[in-house]
């Protein structure tokens, strides 16, 4: 690990007063520089973080969707042969992992790191190093998963078992190659990272608010976050111990899933699925949460029941851990146990539909806008009712002996995914975008982006029901002529390809709509007319986040400090943003200093992962970087002593907690790291 | 017309050719019921499927409305909309409505879960007929016990009354029970013309069963994803008269006779340790020996080397029984035909197959999983072929011509 | 300088507050845990029949809040703690007991 | 008003008026309890799942497992007089108690090491059965979190050696303290259901 020395601080843009301080050069020195491409790898900065996380999301995203369209060119014809059935096993299954735990969980994680201290008035998330941690551990993680399509051949040794890796079929006896090995580490690894990251934002939504943001005045998106959160906290375990159990079972031979020895293959079933649907409500809530603030944004109208949109987040929460064996309908499950879990699996229909009204209702009788953010928050509560619709038929469970495993599921969890989770990231890409970076996306190109990707879902999801109603199982890598699969399946994959052109036009729109800002005028702190607090501050948002801690009054401060009533109760202006917004220009603020340390440790465990599957020897090598970065980690105090240091009002600050909270982290993640 | 209906029309016609749509020529249809167990899912999920349709109508159909009525039409128009911030009694309505929407279709769909998963007294005329089915990468077995056969005392290994594979008879009109297992992955046995699915999970027997109400050939696949060739792991429900049946049964009973007194002897020669070894003269006994010699390590064929076999060498245990081979019109995981839809028999892809299986289907022969290329001269294949061929009576004509997918 | 000290005592203050159990106290608690293991393993030793998975349970039971209220303490801490720690075990249990359900697992006890 | 008030203190109050550390951990014992729970369902599940090998009576030894679940039960308390001790200032008592409660942990891992090799010598391997991968795993597991904590406690000692470790810092040991007896409570919870009720 290369030390370099960069002398100067600079807290913000043109800041007069960073100071020059000498340092010792040295293992505990501090990194200092906040610019730069090696000052994303120190940063502890729950902003930087956040675009870290979105970004490296969206590379996934790309990846995985690549995925799907080999499959879909697989696909398109009878007997084709594009892909080996080997290569095809493998593709699918990465698709799957990637697009859930590599994009659309991060993706989550890019709004929550971004979003939640903006909206709660916090400076930044109570452990910044440990928000760090997660990112680098996640990318660590990530990247060791895809490595697999790498190592040892291209395609060779890729998880082929499908994302929810049945037993015994993931076992060594059937799946001889590496890949499943990579997958129960790998998703291990990811698994840590989630829980770091969960840990943290619990105690930020708990602990650092602003003044007067008590839990009942934070956005529905915050709400929304926080119960995600929650739902990771308790699921991430449940999967851990599955992973866990997987790994041993082959890496060391042990006898949890042979069934000639007496074990249940049911079991890895129940543990996949206790997290696998929580998992679902962790996707799904966070786009909940960006329509929620969206639509009452476009309507410019509150959102419609405040506390009937955050309740209903907290009974899916719940309702979700009680449902996991409906994906165990036809797997020989006692008719009792299913008729239970069918019966949770029809009500949880309920909060979610409590949901799609009252933004209907948010909606009704404003003044709406249909710009793209608005256009994908809207494609989101039609394309999600689809999903959910239809999921209430196989809900029966009598029914859904006929869809398990079809391409209909296939279409139902897409709309669900897709439909409700990417259209809804994609209207927070949209939203949030002139925040993050100080400009818009293009409006004309974003139109364009929305209408391919919404005519692309309906065409490659609207028809897998009737190929799954006309009897086409799911993971198939190919199918014969005569069963009348052949028409939709080559609608399907034109569909999938629209598809992809969508999100070709929103990469070029981010590069087209960044050198088309430089000629526009700054988009100031509040280019919607919105109302959450992080609308209050510069965009894009100082380092420091807020010049001084905000005084909330009421659910939607920011909307009230722009907008009172007039005597007959008539809504009028009275500030426009510019006047109540803060400027951003403080620079005395004590900010948490960047760290080394949390990209040693997180190197560490794909090292020790790659040790696992190849040479036990490189176990020593990751645990040493793993040792190394918690030994530094906990020299180091939260804050750097020689940073500048005048001023300690600012919420959020580590202060004199410091120590102990450095103990705590390294506690938790020696720990995490031996669980992994 | 103006947009609005015009939409809702759309959407109504999108809905009728979503149906339609699925009724082309599939023969795994779900929608196409030929029993009552799958004509009871039906008669539930047509009617759910239309309220779910009303209910998407109404949402998009408001969102259509919103997007006519309240959208900004005119930018300078500052005026802001009364911030309406809920109405409880509104939100409290449509949190009851929808949850007594379902428990009304709550309640057929418990009875019905109760129904199809009720297999104590099924309506059939063999009292104690019970059929195991195993799922094996990738291809089904089929064993049959007339005596009835005990889940918690058996396993699958206890002697069947007949042992058959791919195609699994029934006769039409009865409630057949079924025990569905596997021997190695989980894999999952669904026929959608006569009922749903059950996962076939080894060391698990599920109960389950199936009826067809007219004769008929019934296509089936494995749902669950269970390796390589999961895609080519199909099979077929023969439903023929009882009486065919009954005929059917005599002769799986049986073990293997050869057609003709010269290969009868030539096997009984080569069964009996005592007798003098007769040097194979025809194809067909040339085929005989090679059996006998080479596919004894996998396949069994009762009458042909029982003596010689004792289990597969494959990590499951068990390669698909061939005593009446050719009494199939289907091998291979179902996904190849042994005749033409003019009842002759054809035996190019039988060859084809045993020439190279991994190539014909993925296979992974070199871990035990599937059949490996045996590296046979064109010469022993033909003699195996003859062989195979003389293994069994000929299926009914109506099951040859319905093998045949187009 | 100040500063840091009027912390300081603020900290102390406020663990005063909460008013900490004596180490006698302590002791206590713990010859009540060590007595409870001892009646465990006693339990386990002499035959009590159908009793002895009931008795075990709520000896363990007790052990387990005795350690949580008094040595976590749980009981002066604010209720969200609690909040956690229960809420972490009722999940846990409700999810994981209804999974050994369906197994049947009950069945392998004679009640 | 409120500046000043801020301005006081070297950081304002949190919301719940609990340090961010010490909710953290709290919300972490939460997730562990689902992890523990998933290792001692999976055990529960298998264990008569012998596959011909030993039974959990055939090789459980309950004299010696009471005992060093009693060593165990002993640390929590010496934990809790170590913080206790700290919190008047007495760093010496802390540091004794602090190295007591280490020493303890590491007779209690030292205990596990020498069931698992007797065990071992029994014919119970960890491949042997479902039953011996699940209890190897459940308390190689549990053992694993007890080699933590005596780490973690070990680094204690050596800071406060240093002289580092004061009075003020007492929310370090407060918070090692409550992993430390986490990690006892589930004991209490396994040796009552894995060992006790065989």
């Amino acid at each position: 690990m290369a030390i370099t020395e960069e002398a100067t601080k600079e807290l913000t843009k043109g800041d007069a007063v960073a100071a020059t301080v000498e340092q010792p050069l040295g293992i505990l020195t501090r990194p200092t520089s906040t610019k730069g491409w090696k000052s994303w790898l120190t940063t502890v900065d729950h902003k930087r973080i956040g675009i870290l996380y979105g970004g490296a999301a969206l590379l996934f995203f790309v990846l995985g969707g690549l995925e799907a369209l080999a499959m879909r060119i697989q696909l398109a014809t009878p007997n084709g042969t594009f892909l080996s059935a080997e290569t095809y096993n493998q593709v699918f299954t990465m698709h799957g992992v990637t697009m859930i735990f590599l994009v659309a969980m991060p993706m989550a994680a890019a709004f929550a790191n971004y979003l939640i201290p903006l909206q709660i008035g916090a400076r930044d998330v109570a452990f910044p190093r440990l928000n760090a941690l997660s990112f680098w551990i996640f990318l660590g993680g990530g990247l060791f998963l895809v490595s697999s399509q790498f190592i040892g051949g291209w395609w060779s040794n890729a998880p082929d078992c499908g994302w929810f890796c049945y037993q015994p079929n993931g076992g060594v006896i059937f799946s001889p190659s590496r890949g499943v090995d990579y997958y129960a580490i790998g998703l291990q690894i990811t698994g840590i990272a989630s829980l770091i990251s969960a840990v943290n934002l619990i105690v930020t939504c708990l602990n650092m608010r602003t003044r007067g943001m008590s839990m009942f005045r934070m956005p529905v998106l915050t709400w929304m976050l926080l119960v995600t959160q929650f739902l990771l906290l308790f699921a991430i375990p449940v999967i851990t111990v599955g992973l866990f159990l997987l790994m041993f079972a082959r890496l060391f031979d042990a006898q949890f899933f042979n069934v000639a020895a007496g074990a249940e293959p049911l079991l890895w079933q129940h543990l996949f699925w206790i997290f696998g649907h929580p998992e679902v409500y962790i996707l799904v809530l966070p786009a909940f949460g960006i329509v929620s603030e969206v639509i009452p944004t476009f309507s410019r109208k509150p959102i419609f029941g405040y506390s009937f949109m955050v309740f209903s987040g907290i009974a899916i929460g719940f309702m979700g851990w009680g449902v996991w064996a409906h994906h165990m309908f036809a797997s020989g499950l006692g008719p009792i146990s299913v008729a239970a879990f069918s019966l949770s699996t029809m009500f949880i229909a309920v909060p979610t539909g409590v949901k799609i009204l009252n933004w209907l209702a948010t909606m009704w009788g404003g003044k709406l806008t249909f710009n793209t953010p608005m256009l994908f928050a809207v494609a989101v509560v039609s394309m999600f009712t689809i999903g959910g619709l239809s999921g209430v038929t196989h809900a029966m469970a009598a029914v859904d002996t006929q869809q398990t495993d079809t391409y209909y599921i296939v279409a139902h969890f897409h709309y669900v995914v897709f439909g409700g989770i990417i259209n809804g990231l994609f209207a927070g890409f949209y939203f949030w975008w002139p925040k993050v970076f100080g400009y818009k996306l293009n409006e004309k190109l974003g139109k364009t982006n929305f209408w391919l990707m919404i005519i692309g879902m309906n065409l490659t999801f609207g028809p897998m029901h009737i190929l799954g109603l006309q009897g086409m199982s799911r993971r198939y890598y190919t199918y014969s002529g005569g069963y009348g699969f052949e028409l939709w399946n080559m609608v399907v994959s034109i569909g999938a390809f629209t598809i992809a052109l969508g999100v070709l036009t929103f990469i070029i729109n981010i590069f087209y709509s960044k050198r088309k800002a430089a000629e526009l005028p700054p988009v100031g702190p509040d280019p919607w007319d919105s109302r959450s607090l992080e609308w209050m501050i510069s965009s894009p948002p100082p380092d420091h986040n807020f010049d001084e801690p905000i005084d909330v009054h009421g659910l939607d401060e920011f909307w009230h400090r722009k907008y009172g009533y007039d005597d007959d109760g008539k809504v009028i202006a009275f500030a426009t943003a510019a006047e109540v917004a803060q400027t951003g220009d403080r620079t005395d603020v004590h900010l948490p200093s960047p760290s080394y340390w949390p990209i040693v440790v997180a190197t560490g465990l794909p090292i020790i992962g790659y040790g696992l599957i190849y040479s036990l020897w490189l176990c020593v090598v990751g645990g040493l970087f793993v040792v190394t970065g918690l030994f530094g980690w906990a020299q180091e105090p939260a804050d750097d002593p020689n940073a500048v240091h005048d001023d300690h009002d600012e919420p959020g600050d580590d202060g004199d907690d410091a120590q102990g909270a450095s103990a705590l982290e390294q506690s938790s993640t020696e720990e995490m790291s031996v669980d992994g | 017309m103006n947009s609005r209906s015009g939409r809702l029309a759309a959407l109504a016609v999108l809905a009728v050719v979503f149906l339609a749509g699925c009724a082309s020529d599939a023969p795994l249809d779900s929608l196409d019921p030929k029993g009552e167990y799958a004509q009871s899912i039906d008669n539930l999920f047509v009617p759910v499927f239309w309220v779910a349709v009303v209910v998407f109508v109404l949402v998009f159909g408001a969102t259509i409305v919103m997007w006519w009525k309240f959208r900004v039409k005119d930018p300078s128009d500052d005026e802001l909309p009364a911030p309406v911030a809920g109405n409880t009694s509104v939100e409290i309505g449509w949190t009851i409505v929808p949850a007594l929407i379902l428990g009304i279709i709550a309640v057929p769909s418990m009875a019905l879960l109760f129904d199809i998963r009720d297999t104590t007294d099924l309506d059939n005329d063999y009292e104690n007929l019970d059929v195991v089915v195993v799922g094996q990468q990738w291809w089904w077995e089929y064993r049959y016990y007339f005596d009835g056969f005990d889940p918690d005392v058996d396993d699958f290994d206890t002697p069947a009354d007949i042992v058959t594979a791919n195609q699994l008879y029934i006769p039409a009109d009865q409630e057949i029970p079924l025990y569905i297992t596997s021997r190695d992955v989980i894999h999952s046995f669904a026929v959608p013309n006569l009922n749903g699915t059950m996962d076939a999970v080894p060391s698990l027997y599920s109960p389950w069963k199936i009826q067809a109400d007219e004769p008929g050939l019934y296509f089936g696949t494995c749902r669950e994803f269970c390796g390589l060739s999961h895609a080519l792991m199909r099979t077929q429900v023969a439903a023929v008269e009882q009486a065919d049946f009954d005929i059917w049964v005599g002769q799986q009973r049986q073990p293997y006779t050869a057609p003709d007194e010269q290969l009868q002897a030539f096997l009984d020669a080569a069964r009996d340790p005592d007798a003098e070894a007769i040097e194979p003269t025809t194809a067909e006994e040339r085929g005989a020996a090679l059996f006998r010699s080479l596919c004894s390590s996998c396949h069994l064929a009762e009458g042909v080397n029982d003596d010689l076999y004792d289990g597969a060498e494959l990590v499951s245990g068990a390669a698909p029984n061939l005593t009446h081979f050719s009494s199939r019109s289907s091998f291979a995981g179902a996904i190849f035909e042994l005749y033409k839809a003019d009842g002759s028999a054809d035996t190019n892809q039988l060859e084809a197959w045993i020439r190279n299986p991994p190539a014909e289907k993925p296979a992974d022969a070199e871990n035990k999983r599937g059949m490996p290329d045996l590296g046979l001269s064109e010469a022993q294949i033909d003699d195996v072929v003859a062989f195979l061929m003389t293994t069994g009576e000929e299926p009914s004509d109506f099951i040859k011509q319905e093998t045949v997918v187009e | 300088m100040t500063e840091t000290a009027t912390t300081v005592e603020a900290e102390v203050e406020r663990h005063d507050e909460h008013d900490h159990p004596s180490d006698r106290s302590y002791v206590g608690v713990a010859a009540v845990l060590g007595l409870i293991t001892a009646a465990e393993v006693l339990t386990y030793f002499f035959d009590v029949g159908p009793f002895l998975i009931p008795a075990l349970m709520v000896m363990m039971t007790a052990k387990f809040f005795i350690v949580a209220a008094y040595f976590m303490h749980l009981k002066q801490d604010i209720p969200l703690f609690s909040g956690f720690f229960v809420g972490g075990i009722a999940l846990a249990s409700i999810v994981y007991i209804t999974m050994l359900t369906t197994f049947e697992f009950w069945d392998s006890f004679d009640f | 008003m409120a500046e000043a008030a801020l301005d006081a203190h070297e950081h304002p109050e949190t919301n719940t008026g609990m340090s961010n550390s010490k909710l953290a951990l709290w919300v972490f014992l939460g997730s562990e309890c689902l992890l523990f729970g998933g290792l001692i369902s999976t055990y529960l599940l298998y264990r008569n799942e012998t596959n011909g090998g030993p039974t959990a009576s055939d090789v459980f030894e309950i004299p010696f497992t009471s005992v060093s679940s009693f060593v165990l039960l002993l640390s929590s308390l010496t934990m809790v007089l170590a913080l206790s001790a700290l919190r008047r200032g007495d760093e010496t008592r802390n540091r004794i108690w602090l190295l007591t409660t280490a020493m303890l942990g590491a007779v209690f891992v030292g205990g596990q090491v020498y069931e698992f090799t007797a065990f071992l010598r029994e014919g119970l391997g960890f491949t042997t059965s479902p039953f011996s991968s699940a209890f190897y795993t459940l308390t190689g597991f549990h053992g694993v979190h007890v080699s933590v904590g005596i780490v973690m406690l070990m680094s204690l000692v050596v800071v406060s050696l240093k002289g580092d470790l004061s009075k003020e810092r007492a929310e370090t040991v407060e918070l090692i303290g409550l992993y430390w007896h986490f990690v006892d409570v589930v004991w209490i919870f396994i040796f009552t259901v894995v060992y006790l009720t065989v």
